[in-house]
């Protein structure tokens, strides 16, 4: 199951174990949900019990990449593999994400 | 004995009610079916990810996430080479080279990044589109399994 | 809420080729179709048990080894019970009565058994066997499934 | 994989994760093959690396038993968990083997 939790203006997300359509849904909701009732302004995803993505997990982040950027927002992401960093790269995603060791 | 191994053949057919748990019970199926070809982990992993953009693609954008739909799904093993094929009876594709463009979606509101299409090509050895406006799509997908096993069948 | 998760459906159905390697992923593919239920290990566990029987004897017995048929597989969820069928179009048995008898086997030079019918049954909550000489056989079994919801949906 | 072991008169057999028909015809050829080949006497099954069986398994210690019985040789098994010990008792195995904890 994915978690949230808040510490200061950044909302942290551990992603589930499977990163796809029927994960997003449920995620996007509750992480939108943070981000307007909770003012943060910052979003990091932990891909740490991550095994499996597919393009449904570049919709989350460009998504709530969008919902903060206007406001000055950053995102940033942990524990990536080589291939979510491909996956990363093929959408762009590497100009717009901070990408972290 | 090489020989023999790569002209094995074997076939499965899986339909299923376009619902987005299926997403999941769709790759390990496909994942299942091609395990006792010794298969790397990152072969599996990218096929997983390629099911997973043609199925979901069938139930989001094909029923539009109706939930009253089936999905099809073949699988053909020719030796080491996994043939794909996804298929809905959904809207269609109108315009197809748009569609496989990275980055278009029409459905950027249910945060789709509109990579789908570029991760199946990417993830997969070859890539085939057919479809038509409001008869359905079918996606056919191949990639060649295992290709460590030739140097695995040295000893 | 618990009675909406009893009304939820879902169908699947697979065909494969009647080759021995099958029978792991038609199991493996019946305990992802029913993940999202949480069910317990044990149910998990009987049901793969019995998908593997019907599978197995489909193969052997119903094709008699000879690699050239299909065996069906269909599965219905509703709500909490599964619904298994299992099925081909191989030469059928003569007598189910004794078929079904604990230790009644036709091919103790293959090893076995005799007990396909006894897990089937015991493993399950119901099963019928319906089968016609020359024509093929059809396996239906029923479990109820994550029957510790009750308990876990107190909270 | 299934792995043989031949100590003194005994025939050990550490079964796979799935024992299923798919796997017992290779189980029971090789065993044969010690059986007739290194006169071993006594067969030892043993369950611990088994995460799956179902009657195959069954059919395979039937099998083997009709083989090294008449020559007054013996079956065990051993790590078995309960569902393999519900199987063994409704085959009537607990009878003809010798289960060890
Ligand atoms: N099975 C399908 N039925 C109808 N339209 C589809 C189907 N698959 C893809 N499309 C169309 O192609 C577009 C691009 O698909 P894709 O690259 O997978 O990205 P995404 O799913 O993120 O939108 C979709 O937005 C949709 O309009
Ligand atoms: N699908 C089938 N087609 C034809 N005969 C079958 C089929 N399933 C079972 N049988 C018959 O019923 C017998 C008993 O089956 P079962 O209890 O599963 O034991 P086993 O598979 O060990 O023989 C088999 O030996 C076979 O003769």
């Amino acid at each position: 199951m994915e978690e949230f939790q808040v510490i200061n203006n950044y909302l942290m997300i551990k992603l589930p174990e499977e990163v796809d359509h029927h994960q997003a849904t449920t995620i996007c909701k509750k992480a939108d949900h943070y981000i307007l009732q909770q003012n943060v302004s910052n979003v990091v995803f932990d891909f740490e019990d991550t095994k499996f993505m597919d393009s449904s997990g570049i919709g989350i982040i460009m998504g709530r990449y969008r919902k903060i950027s206007c406001f000055g927002g950053k995102v940033y992401a942990i524990h990536m593999d080589k291939k979510m960093e491909r996956m990363f790269d093929m959408a762009g995603l590497n100009k717009i994400v901070e990408v972290l060791e | 004995m090489m020989t023999q191994m790569n002209e094995q053949k074997n076939e499965m057919e899986i339909s299923f009610d376009a619902v987005s748990q299926n997403e999941s019970f769709a790759r390990v199926a496909v994942a299942a079916f091609v395990t006792h070809l010794n298969p790397t982990m990152e072969e599996i992993d990218d096929v997983r990810t390629a099911v997973s953009e043609a199925v979901t693609n069938a139930i989001i954008h094909g029923y539009e996430k109706r939930d009253c739909g089936k999905v099809y799904l073949h699988c053909r093993l020719k030796g080491d080479v996994l043939q794909i094929e996804v298929m809905d009876k959904g809207k269609g594709i109108e315009n197809i080279e748009r569609a496989m463009e990275p980055l278009f979606t029409t459905r950027p509101d249910l945060d789709r990044s509109g990579m789908g299409f570029a991760f199946m090509e990417a993830f997969m050895d070859d890539l085939e589109v057919e479809s038509e406006v409001g008869k359905g799509t079918t996606i056919r997908m191949t990639k060649k399994l295992g290709s460590s096993a030739w140097v695995d069948s040295e000893d």
